[in-house]
């Protein structure tokens, strides 16, 4: 495939790390966009998760919302926006936004959905107030499924936030609007492996975050498990005896 | 509302196209992701590899995958198929992580249960683990299928027919009303699928129901109060 | 042939006795392949729409292999598709070019008075504060101009650099907008987040949001007359017929069908209908 | 004391499950509620640190009417031990133990030097303070549920089928522990159970529920073993199914105890003092 | 017979769960596996249906050594009843019981008649023959497994603590249930468990294992209680805590039995018949 090398070499063009529209700052836009999003699309949807999962009200809402957000298409609600608000990041702010809820949501409430409830109730009993339980009990251990459902938006945002660049000048997107017009697929192709690039590099980091935040306790938990079951009974193979002397 | 009116053939077109895209590849992508996460599930090595690689799928712009991927398998740039693979490829990195979890989430207990009563791995996988993974399964499928109706509307920017011909034309045409309709009709087939889905499990897992009730009983007997 | 990621395939069909008329993904162009269909088949032709091929480099490949029979065109983009370096001109030395140009087997029939062609377009305030008629008054202009319109403008011939070259005006700065002169890149223009736009010359838009298109006297784009490109299928009994709608087709006819489409909201079948119907062709 | 008054509970759903309560928890004694799954124990014994609120009647605690005290202050003052645990998951084991002193203000390093000797009192190393609950056995996350229960050193100490998820032979452990611990520490204990045996084992006063909270039968162990009030009682208490019944029999020239099921219960030893091993060598 | 002639286990990890072991299992009684957790019961259950192959020794059913054989068809032959059930929960109760036989081929109809009839066998009402597992209790839900265990009418059984996971009044009702089944049907049971009680009233012969699957005791119930063969055994089966020493004391004019740790054990009712009631009403 030679326009894979062709896309190869374009990246590394020394011509494309200068002046406007050099490669590093079309990546750093890129990146302050997906960020940018994200914290909006988690200001909105992190406190309804941890209302969902603390009370166990409103799941059945919530997981219908989220399934009817994920199936707007974002070209669609991008193009709509802009007809609405004109040219600008406006409107890939907002479609970006609205794609990136759902997975944090989803996140946020399994993760509260997934904390036992007799540590909770222990808890209660032992004399927390619901704040505390919130603060110590809750958010730690939600934490690791919450981060998993940010690392998720990340990925999709990375890809999509290509958008931006129908209605802005920014972004990696330029590469693929302007490489797809003007037939230069190698350009075309290193700006999708660019995205790509940061995409893996965000993975890398949140994987990193959600490893870090999961509690000790609760991590070791899942070591036991994990050696419990080497693997599947298989005939003639070493049963998984799930015993442990701890 | 009047552009509905007076479009309901073209609505009625454009979502018969949508579903001729976007129901392929939601069978496909879980036929493919099936033996994959089995792999996935069944060996650490696999595991790291097949997730990772599939993980980065899922982080290709769509754009650049269509027009991409003729090159790589020879079909034409307008060719329904062509959106087909491209809608699988996306569904596969989803549902290759959903098949593994599934399958890992099947009891322990009761797999061992069926070596012991003789089931081979064959029967095994087919009669224990994979209609004990389907709720797993089930939830990965919706949401498979939701987002490949959603992304299927792309496919109107390079050619193909679609709900997303509705936006596109609606945007040239400075029509609102046909680019809302075009988003909603995309939410309600969306929907729509995903309602079918939850059916068709409901049909296929009938012990869950039997299950949830238990649970929910289970949840009942700690006697709550969320008192202030 | 994988080289080319936009090689054509194998979908169209063969049928002798069909012809498959094709058009962009462009309600303008969609109105007028229907006219051609429905003109066809008034004089007993079996037609295959296929519609709404998406952009030129999508179909091209396609027309050009033979896939599809009739295609409404635009001679100067045209043009300039098949021929990076091609010498333009007046819409008839731009037709006489694009007919040497062709590959074998591609023919294109009479061109009609409808034009789309580019154009560089401001508001009618901004034409006003600085009595803007043509392209070169634009240097007039002391405010910073920043240009609006499809990422590949930029680089094009007629692009920014060439309004620096050829006439000396400075220009701000290069915002795209993806739609093609559509109606995100007159809200701009509208908004003032950018001062000069490239609009299409039969959009609508310049009537209804009190748009000034510059002239071109020096010919700085190329004329994009209306004209169906066919393929050997047709036969001289089936290009008589496509050569009498051409004739028919005026620059106005064409605004006003596009104004059908956008302020009326006209399903392109209704209008081509009602065209035909009024200019009685058959 | 610990006195409920006709106390009902219904929840929102209409179950009522408990239906004019009234009972005296004395001081420093153990009191085991026992009764099958369902007949209200968990809610008694949640309604006395008010993290379940009667419907009709009402608790006091040493003659003050508990619906007048502030829940969360009230909770931090009594212990509390439930099945499996209830830890937090995401703490230490010394943490845990130290969390309601912590939540009282008490500052760091006595609460932690506190729990450490906490664990010393319910027999745990010092060696796992700094493992996570998931770490230890279920008998010594118990143990460490019990510490945790007794950090803020409460007058009560509520427990809730604290054994119930533990082996036979951990379970022995535990009980006998437990019984050594109320021995130095003389707490009002309130015991949740629905092991007869257990009851019998830990309460100086069981109160035997049937459905509904309603009181079958209360009592010393020997009181019920010997004279059960009624035939719900006997059932409950083994007596019907010949657990309780037994004869001697000989076996190769020793007398061994058979209860009427034909399972060995055990070797009659005249009267051997407690604690000393009656069995030949 | 199942013979097991000095085998040993190896895991991968380097645990020896099993050291040279040698027994002989007899043929229509039931033999109980008793020792402490980790001492190798399962391990050795799970090798006579291959679900463990010894990495040292042979094991003989019947004379034939088991290692020929193939292995799912060897567990098709052989019973299996584990804790929790290990039904399969996504199939009905009847098609649980009808598992093997359909696996074997035999046709559907005769296989759920079958399953049916197994169900009377095991005292379970055929009307549940349609639930799913997670709708019975826990001790449904162990005789279902029961019922899948006897379903291809197997010589052997082989039961992993089948009754650990069960509330004890329950529990008790199973064993009983099993004695009954096990008078009446003679197979070769092979029967795990930690508790003593169970192994002392299911076991004709009962194994007592430390560490490593190192045999402590053989013995007929009486025997070992009657002559624990060491300190380990002894305390194993309770003798050291005074559990099975049992002295007579009076309470209200009639005799209870007290064990030395001042726990009630009973009450001594002469040479009353079994399945009578003992106990004054
Ligand atoms: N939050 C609740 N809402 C409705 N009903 C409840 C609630 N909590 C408990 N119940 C019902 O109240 C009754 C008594 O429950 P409780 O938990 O006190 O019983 P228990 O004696 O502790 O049983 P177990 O031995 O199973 O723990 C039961 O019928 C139970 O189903
Ligand atoms: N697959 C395995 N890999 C490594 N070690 C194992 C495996 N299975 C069991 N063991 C170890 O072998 C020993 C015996 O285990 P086994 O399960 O046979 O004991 P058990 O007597 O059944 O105990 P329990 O009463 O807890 O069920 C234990 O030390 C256990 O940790
Ligand atoms: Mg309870
Ligand atoms: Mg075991």
């Amino acid at each position: 495939m030679n326009i894979f090398g062709d896309a190869l070499n374009w990246i590394i063009d020394p011509a494309n790390y200068s002046g406007p529209g050099a490669i590093p700052m079309r990546l750093l836009e890129h990146l302050g966009f997906t960020f940018l999003t994200l914290l909006v699309a988690s200001a909105i949807a992190i406190p309804f998760g941890f209302v969902i999962g603390h009370t166990g009200r409103g799941r059945g809402l919530a997981v219908t919302t989220s399934g009817g957000l994920r199936a707007i298409p974002t070209l669609g609600l991008l193009t709509l926006v802009a007809l609405w608000i004109g040219i600008g990041l406006g409107a890939p702010y907002v479609a970006l936004t609205v794609l990136a809820i759902p997975p944090i949501l989803a996140g946020a409430y399994t993760g509260f959905e997934a904390i036992d409830r007799g540590a909770i109730d222990a808890a209660r009993a032992v004399g927390m107030s619901e704040v505390q339980i919130l603060t110590q009990v809750e958010i730690p251990l939600g934490l690791p499924l919450l981060i998993g459902g940010l690392r998720s938006a990340a990925l999709q945002v990375v890809a999509t936030a290509t958008l931006a660049a129908y209605v802005a000048d920014f972004g990696l997107g330029r590469y693929l609007f302007s490489g797809l017009k003007t037939r230069d697929y190698a350009q075309m192709l290193g700006g999708s492996i660019l995205v790509i690039l940061l995409a893996l590099a965000l993975e890398g980091i949140f994987a990193t975050i959600q490893r870090v935040v999961v509690p000790r306790g609760v991590a070791s938990t899942r070591l036991l498990v994990d050696r419990a079951r080497p693997a599947r009974p298989r005939p003639g193979m070493e049963p998984a005896i799930t015993k442990g002397n701890p | 509302m009047n552009w509905v009116w007076a479009n309901l053939d073209l609505i009625r077109d454009r979502t018969l196209d949508h579903l001729i895209l976007s129901v392929p590849p939601i069978i496909l992508s879980f036929v493919i992701a099936l033996p994959l996460g089995w792999l996935a599930n069944r060996y650490r090595l696999s595991r790291g590899v097949i997730l990772t690689v599939s993980g980065l799928l899922y982080a290709i712009p769509s754009f650049p995958m269509f027009i991409v991927l003729p090159a790589l398998v020879g079909t034409t740039l307008r060719s329904p198929l062509n959106l087909v693979i491209a809608l699988t490829i996306y569904g596969v990195a989803l549902m290759v992580r959903v098949v593994a979890d599934g399958l890992a989430s099947v009891d322990a207990d009761v797999q061992r249960s069926a070596v012991a009563v003789g089931f081979s791995t064959w029967t095994n996988f087919w009669q224990v683990e994979l209609p004990l993974s389907g709720p797993v399964l089930l939830a990965g499928l919706r949401v498979v299928a939701v987002s490949t109706v959603s992304l299927a509307t792309v496919g109107a920017v390079i050619g193909a027919q679609s709900l997303g011909s509705l936006f596109t034309d609606g945007f040239q045409r400075g029509i609102q009303a046909e680019i809302i309709t075009g988003i909603v009709a995309t939410v309600l087939l969306a929907l729509l699928l995903d309602g079918a889905l939850v059916a068709v499990g409901r049909l296929a897992l009938p012990w869950t129901r039997a299950r949830k009730s238990v649970r929910a009983a289970a949840r009942l007997r700690l006697p709550v109060e969320v008192t202030p | 042939a994988s080289g080319d990621p936009l090689g054509a395939g194998s979908t169209a069909s063969g049928d002798s006795k069909t012809l498959v008329v094709g058009s962009q993904d462009y309600y303008s162009n969609e109105i007028i392949a229907e006219i051609y269909a429905q003109a066809l088949e008034a004089n007993g032709v079996t037609v295959d729409r296929q519609f709404r091929i998406g952009q030129r480099e999508v179909y091209l490949p396609e027309i050009t292999g033979g896939k599809i029979d009739v295609f409404p065109e635009y001679t100067g983009s045209l043009l300039q598709a098949l021929d990076k370096k091609a010498a333009g001109g007046t819409a008839d030395e731009t037709y006489a070019e694009l007919k040497k140009t062709l590959p074998s087997g591609l023919s294109v029939l009479d061109q009609a008075a409808a034009t789309d062609q580019n154009s560089w377009t401001v508001t009618q305030a901004f034409a006003k504060k600085y009595n803007l008629t043509d392209i070169a008054s634009l240097k007039k202009v002391t405010e910073p101009i920043t240009v609006g319109g499809n990422s590949e403008l930029e680089t094009r011939p007629y692009g920014p650099t060439a309004l620096k070259e050829k006439y000396g005006i400075e220009t701000a700065g290069f915002k795209p907008v993806e739609d093609g002169g559509g109606p995100l890149t007159v809200k701009a223009l509208v908004q003032g987040d950018i001062q000069l736009a490239n609009i299409y010359t039969a959009s609508p838009n310049i009537k209804s949001d009190n748009l000034v298109a510059l002239t071109d006297p020096d010919g700085l784009f190329f004329p994009d007359n209306v004209v169906p490109v066919v393929s050997k299928k047709v036969d001289d009994k089936t290009a008589a017929v496509l050569n009498k709608v051409s004739a028919a087709l005026s620059a106005e006819n064409l605004v006003s069908l596009n104004s059908e489409s956008v302020n009326d909201q006209k399903s392109a079948k209704a209008i081509a209908a009602d065209w035909l119907k009024q200019a009685a062709l058959f | 004391m610990i006195e409920f008054r006709s106390v009902s509970k219904q929840f929102p759903d209409g179950t009522l499950a408990v239906d004019d309560f009234s009972l005296t928890i004395p001081s420093h004694r153990t009191t085991v509620l026992v009764g099958s799954s369902g007949s209200g124990k968990t809610t008694l014994l949640r309604m006395i640190n008010r993290m379940v609120d009667p419907t009709a009647g009402t608790i006091e605690i040493d003659g003050v009417d508990i619906a007048s005290l502030e829940p969360v202050k009230l909770r931090r003052s009594i212990g509390y031990v439930m099945q499996n645990s209830g830890l937090l998951p995401h703490r230490k084991v010394v943490d845990n133990v130290a969390t309601v002193p912590l939540l009282r203000g008490v500052p760091r390093k006595t609460a932690r030097a506190d729990a450490l000797a906490m664990l010393d009192t319910v027999g745990l190393d010092r060696g796992l303070a700094d493992r996570y609950p998931s770490q230890l056995s279920g008998g010594q996350q118990q143990r460490v549920g019990v510490a945790r229960g007794l950090a803020v050193n409460p007058n009560i100490l509520l427990m809730d089928e604290p054994f119930g998820a533990v082996d036979p032979i951990v379970r022995a452990e535990l009980q006998q522990e437990l019984v050594r611990l109320q021995s130095e520490l003389g707490k009002t204990v309130v015991f949740v159970t629905h092991d007869v045996d257990e009851a019998f084992l830990l309460g100086d006063q069981v109160v035997i529920l049937e459905e509904g909270g309603r009181i079958a039968q209360i009592g010393s162990p020997t009181d019920i073993l010997a004279h059960p009030a009624n035939d719900f009682v006997a059932s409950f208490i083994g007596a019907d199914r010949g657990k309780r019944a037994l004869h001697v029999e000989r076996h190769d020239g020793r007398e061994v105890l058979v209860d009427s099921d034909g399972r060995l219960a055990g070797v009659l030893v005249g009267d051997a003092a407690p604690g000393q091993v009656g069995v030949p060598r």
